[in-house]
């Protein structure tokens, strides 16, 4: 008889318990980060998209032979001798296949690093030829699109860029 | 119980059985003559050495190094990416030292959780119609790990209760993980 | 359970063919089991697997080591710290690398940070499958905060390709160790709130305590792992069985459960969390200065012929790797002894005879992964 | 961006990569001899892009810092502020308003006059002051169906530390439920083919009419009530049976097997969660000696000692428990959770209501919320003396309604914790829980009461 009412009134107070738990944390502030209009910022080694950089690039493949899933390609520039010259025509990754595992950014020997991981977190893409991201000289470090469609180089709408002017660094 | 203490004991109850040409770490690993052997050894370590926990069953295809065929080559959508570009390490070639043969090689790994010791079992199937007890039996684990290995190798495992193709969709044809695998363009590529 | 025993008068009751899945919200993945079911009571229960192979097996024999590691976060991808352990163990007994001190120590804690992170998610999910919604939001504010220090350390959320072959990434700073110890005194209190919220509430018990029972003999018969098998009463735990990483050093003990009902599993994974705790706390407390890559681990590794097995404490069970080399820069055969697809067969000799509401509180007890279980 | 001057024109690349190096390359300056290493440029110094979003670059906050002082967050920074400014305006309004119930003689007394004035039949004053107290008494399942909404997911929210409706109508989302309400009014009224159409179309119709006529008894303070009907507390319940045969119509109509296993287990837990809840409203009878729910009301006046308000309440050990019995019956007649089979999404996919969308679905959604506020109304009225002050010296201070509202307000609340704390219960389970432990009780509880009637008697 008394081991049943123990048990009830057991049962009572834990959801008691129970009920206290739920009652404090109402009066706690929430810990939301109401998004579109409040935005969080990676920490400094956050792996978001690649950026390149045409210039500091001296071709030299050893991102292409790091990447797990072959995003990347590139092609050596030769200058108007035709001679092999340590820069890049042009530089391509897929991000369709990209995932961002920083293999080539520890590869590139470079300094500060020709390939790196930029805070941008918002990647989507528009249409299919956005997917893949391409370089040549003179374009900035987020890089231009190949519309297959228009036959020309267009700028990824679909990256939200965290930084206008996007960080780089010296190690 | 220790690693000489085990070998002692199956040496007596098995002379037929000889240390493995190529250990699997710094385990115990013994090489079965031929697929008989394996139910008598495995009633042996279950019933008197306390071996009850089957811990994996897995295969190797000691053919030679893979074939690049076996690897789906899907259309390049990157426009710069040579044609049919795939991962960049080199493709693998023969090395001297290693004994490649025309055989799929099944390894059982058993447990004695009360001893705390592993001990690994080899076996040599011929690649075409290899046929190897099954050990649903002794343990219920070997059932799906058993149709894994049916799956993705072909191995043929008499006495499994279902032996059915578990993981790769119902329309690849051949099984996968063998070396010679070529991947038969389906409706996905 | 009750077998259906036969309907007095002739009556016959046909067989319903319910379809759990592979859509289904508390599946927790592309997982079918295809019910049989007599009015409550399932009759039989066949688990279809296979939704979410990728073959990465296969793949691996075409990517170099370093490469294969990146891999390994997309088996147990609530888990991923535990996956990059065991194929670097395995590579590194190949190569034989000595990997320093402080690597030792910083995979450790990662390791351990990685099990809380997906003990809260089991937490979280199987209270949700019992209609607790409160409890998920509380894990997942507590896993937050993990995911956020392991995006100060390694950069990414989920998939952290950190442990590397003879050492870890990167090092961390000591603004990391005082965040990290920082959520060890906030986590401390909320695994007591958690107990009140939800462990010991009657109605779950109700729903946990004696249904699902897996005995001792059954679950070294199906050769469970992890809290599935210390959930009936059987202490294997690869953290004592084979201490790596220097596990020895640290005094922690296995929760061993009695009967090996849902709520046995249940709280394994608990105190677990209690555990996991107590290890970080050594871990920082002795976390030694040093470099955090072993010397002599080359761009493109080329282990020489051999073969290797290493198997680590996974979250979901004894996550085992059986790598075998012939000297090129890829691995000739990578096996991967995944716990929640061994842990997954015995759903269909477990279902048998159970209600339908217990089905959905007997598989989220068993807490499998499908990135793991088709690899 | 990059610094040396740009080509004219950007040269046009082919796609296909192979015939590239035969294009002359862009005439990049030959630079005849390797010129000194240029010193590493300054790296650009990062701008962030604050167009779209308050950017969050300070250290991001972890619970950790937030609740060690929780109202310095500048979402809080106002929140003391506000919450004193709307308990004063709420208790200023009630203190202006005063006893409504005093209002009702005057009113039909003039009316009366104009009516006779203006040559209106007598009855018809009668019917239009009728026509108002409808009116009224409607508004109250609707406003509390629809305030309660959006309290149920406020509360929700914080008690799960997160925020719940912020963003439609301003401050907290105050106007979620009415965008829900247009949201639903707008989608699309489907009826699946295998319906059994008038059936599938009826249902809601006959869940909600019920919860909506229950109202009529409730006195909601001072002679505050639609009909004063002698057998209130009866009707109050004849009522609320009517709802089970509209759920099995809607599990039967949808034509899919899980919502008629919804249906028939929602039946099933209805009917028998009617039992304890009537025979724990007993003892109430048995002391009130009417079943006039104002009566009730009124019965439970006066204190002992000056202090201890005689509500039926804290009737020693009769009140406690009956109290119990009865909310705990109340939650499982409103299928909430902990009693919430008929929905229980993991295992029914949505229960009876599955297959109804738009306004139907709206009305079930409705329904629920008018049959928490009747339970939690009936609750007040019989256990915490619908009207009644709670303390001998605040007798005057606040309007009988007040008192009421603040009853059900603490009663819902109830409901709501309920709801955010517990797992769910298993089919069987339920029905033991309702025959082996709530309907035992309430027959002890009876009996009990039978001897504090004699004893007092």
């Amino acid at each position: 008889m008394t081991e049943y009412f123990s048990e009830v009134f057991g049962s009572f107070f834990a959801i008691l318990k129970g009920l206290r738990v739920t009652f404090v944390t109402m009066f706690k502030p929430a810990v939301t980060v109401e998004y579109p209009t409040e935005k969080l910022v990676p920490y400094s080694g956050f792996r978001g998209a690649l950026l390149f950089d045409a210039e500091t690039c001296i071709s030299c493949n050893q991102c292409v032979k790091a990447c797990p899933s072959s995003c990347i390609a590139l092609e050596n520039a030769t200058n108007e001798a035709g001679k092999k010259v340590a820069k890049v025509a042009w530089y391509s990754i897929d991000f369709g296949k990209c995932n961002f595992c920083r293999l080539c950014e520890e590869a590139c020997p470079t300094k500060p690093k020709a390939v790196w991981h930029s805070k941008d977190y918002e990647l989507t893409f528009f249409r299919r030829d956005e997917m893949v991201r391409c370089w040549k000289k003179g374009f900035d470090f987020v890089g231009l699109y190949w519309d297959r469609g228009a036959q020309e180089f267009k700028k990824p709408e679909g990256q939200v860029q965290i930084q206008t002017v996007q960080e780089r660094f010296q190690y | 119980m220790t690693k000489e203490e085990l070998k002692a004991a199956l040496e007596k109850a098995f002379p037929g059985l000889v240390p493995a040409s190529q250990a699997v770490g710094d385990y115990l690993t013994l090489r079965l003559p031929d697929a008989a052997q394996l139910l008598p050894v495995v009633t042996c370590l279950k019933e008197t050495l306390g071996f009850e926990y089957l811990d994996m069953v897995t295969a190797t295809d000691w053919l030679g190094p893979v074939n690049l065929d076996g690897f789906i080559r899907e259309p390049n959508f990157n426009v710069f990416l040579p044609e049919g570009a795939t991962a960049q390490a080199e493709a693998p070639k023969k090395t001297a030292g290693v004994e490649y043969r025309d055989a799929i090689e099944l390894v059982w790994c058993l447990s004695n959780l009360k001893g705390r010791i592993k001990v690994f079992l080899k076996l040599d199937l011929p690649r075409g119609g290899g046929k190897a007890p099954s050990l649903v039996g002794h343990y219920k684990a070997a059932d799906w790990q058993e149709r894994e290995l049916f799956d993705l190798f072909g191995v043929r495992f008499d006495g499994h209760p279902n032996l059915v193709k578990i993981l790769t969709p119902d329309f690849t044809v051949g099984h996968p993980l063998r070396k010679d695998y070529v991947h038969q363009k389906d409706r996905f590529d | 359970m009750s077998s259906t025993q036969p309907l007095p008068h002739g009556l016959k009751s046909d067989q319903l063919f319910v379809n759990l899945g592979p859509q289904h919200p508390s599946t927790h993945g592309v997982l079918r089991v295809g019910l049989t079911i007599e009015g409550e009571i399932v009759v039989k229960a066949v688990p279809d697997v296979g939704y979410l192979h990728r073959g990465t097996e296969k793949l691996a024999e075409l990517r170099g080591y370093p490469q294969c590691v990146v891999i390994s976060d997309r088996w147990d991808y609530l888990s991923a710290m535990n996956n990059n352990l065991m194929f670097c163990l395995a590579a590194e007994k190949l190569l034989k690398v000595e990997v320093p001190e402080r690597a030792q120590h910083l995979r450790v804690v990662m390791c351990e940070l990685n099990r809380i992170a997906s003990h809260l998610l089991f937490f979280g999910t199987y209270g949700i499958d019992l209609g607790a919604f409160t409890a998920f939001l509380h894990a997942f504010r507590e896993r937050e905060m993990v995911l956020d220090l392991f995006e100060m350390s390694c950069g990414a959320r989920l998939t952290y390709n950190y442990i590397r072959l003879g050492g870890v990434m990167k090092d961390v700073d000591a603004a990391w160790l005082a965040k990290c110890r920082e959520f060890i005194e906030f986590f401390k209190p909320r695994l007591k709130e958690y107990d009140d919220l939800l462990s010991f509430n009657p109605i779950f018990l109700d729903r946990t305590k004696g249904v699902g029972r897996i005995s001792a003999k059954q679950a070294v018969a199906w050769a469970l792992s992890g809290p599935n098998l210390r959930g009936s009463g059987v202490s294997y735990d690869a953290r004592k069985f084979e201490p790596y990483c220097g596990y020895e050093k640290y005094d922690f003990e296995v929760p061993v459960g009695k009967d090996g009902d849902c709520w046995d599993r249940y709280y394994c994974r608990v105190l677990e969390m209690h555990q996991s705790v107590r290890i970080i706390e050594a871990a920082l407390g002795m976390m030694a200065e040093g470099p955090v890559m072993g010397k002599g681990v080359a761009k493109v590794p080329k282990p020489p012929p051999g073969e290797a097995y290493a198997h680590v404490e996974g979250a979901r069970g004894d996550l085992g790797c059986h790598l075998v080399a012939d000297g090129n820069a890829s691995p000739y055969r990578m096996h991967i002894r995944a716990p929640s697809f061994i842990n997954l067969a015995i759903l269909q000799e477990m279902l048998v005879g159970e209600r339908m509401s217990d089905v959905i509180a007997i598989l989220g007890s068993i807490d499998i992964v499908l990135g793991e279980v088709d690899r | 961006m990059s610094e040396d001057a740009k080509d004219p024109k950007p040269e046009a690349p082919k796609p296909v990569p192979e015939t590239t190096t035969a294009a002359a390359a862009p005439a990049a300056a030959a630079k005849p001899a390797a010129p000194a290493k240029p010193a590493p440029k300054p790296l650009p110094t990062p701008v962030y892009n604050e167009a779209d979003g308050r950017l969050l670059k300070e250290r991001r906050l972890w619970p950790t810092d937030m609740w060690r002082d929780p109202w310095s967050q500048p979402r809080y920074r106002m929140a003391w502020v506000k919450l004193i400014v709307l308990v004063a305006v709420a208790l200023g309004a009630a203190l202006l308003l005063g006893e409504v119930g005093r209002f009702a003689v005057p009113v039909t007394s003039f009316l009366l006059e104009k009516g006779a004035a203006y040559g209106l039949p007598a009855w018809a004053p009668g019917l239009v002051w009728a026509l108002v107290k409808i009116v009224l008494v409607l508004h109250v399942p609707l406003l509390s169906a629809l305030v309660f909404v959006w309290w149920e997911r406020k509360i929700s929210a914080h008690m799960q530390s997160r925020l719940g409706p912020m963003y439609v109508g301003g401050f907290h989302g105050w106007l979620q439920t009415v965008a829900d309400g247009i949201k639903l009014l707008l989608k699309e009224n489907i009826t699946p083919t295998a319906a059994d159409t008038w059936v599938h179309r009826l249902a809601p119709a006959v869940v909600v009419a019920p919860a909506l006529l229950a109202f009529a008894p409730v006195s909601f303070g001072k002679d505050l009530s639609a009909a004063d009907l002698d057998v209130g507390l009866v009707y109050v319940f004849a009522m609320a049976g009517v709802s089970v045969v509209g759920i099995m119509m809607a599990g039967w109509g949808s034509g899919n097997k899980y919502s008629l296993l919804g249906g028939l287990r929602s039946a099933a837990q209805l009917v028998s969660y009617e039992l304890p809840r009537m025979f724990a409203v007993i003892p109430v009878i048995m002391f009130a000696e009417s079943l006039n729910l104002a009566d009730i009301g009124a019965a439970q006046g006066g204190y002992w000692f000056g202090v201890l308000p005689r509500w039926f309440i804290f009737y020693p050990v009769v009140g406690q428990l009956s109290f119990l019995i009865f909310l705990i019956a109340s939650v499982a007649e409103t299928n909430r959770i902990p009693f919430d089979l008929p929905e229980a999404e993991s295992e029914l996919v949505a229960g009876f209501h599955t297959e109804y969308s738009g306004m139907k679905f709206s009305l079930f959604f409705l329904a629920e919320y008018a049959y928490m506020t009747l339970a939690c109304c009936l609750a007040a009225a019989f256990f915490l003396g619908g009207g009644t002050a709670p303390l001998s010296f605040l007798d005057g201070f606040l309007p009988s309604w007040a008192w009421f509202l603040g009853k059900v307000l603490a009663l819902v609340f109830c409901f709501l914790w309920f709801r955010w704390t517990f797992p769910r219960f298993r089919v069987d389970r339920l029905m033991d829980f309702n025959w082996k432990f709530l309907l035992p009780w309430s027959f002890a509880n009876i009996a009990l009461a039978g001897l504090y009637v004699m004893v007092l008697s």
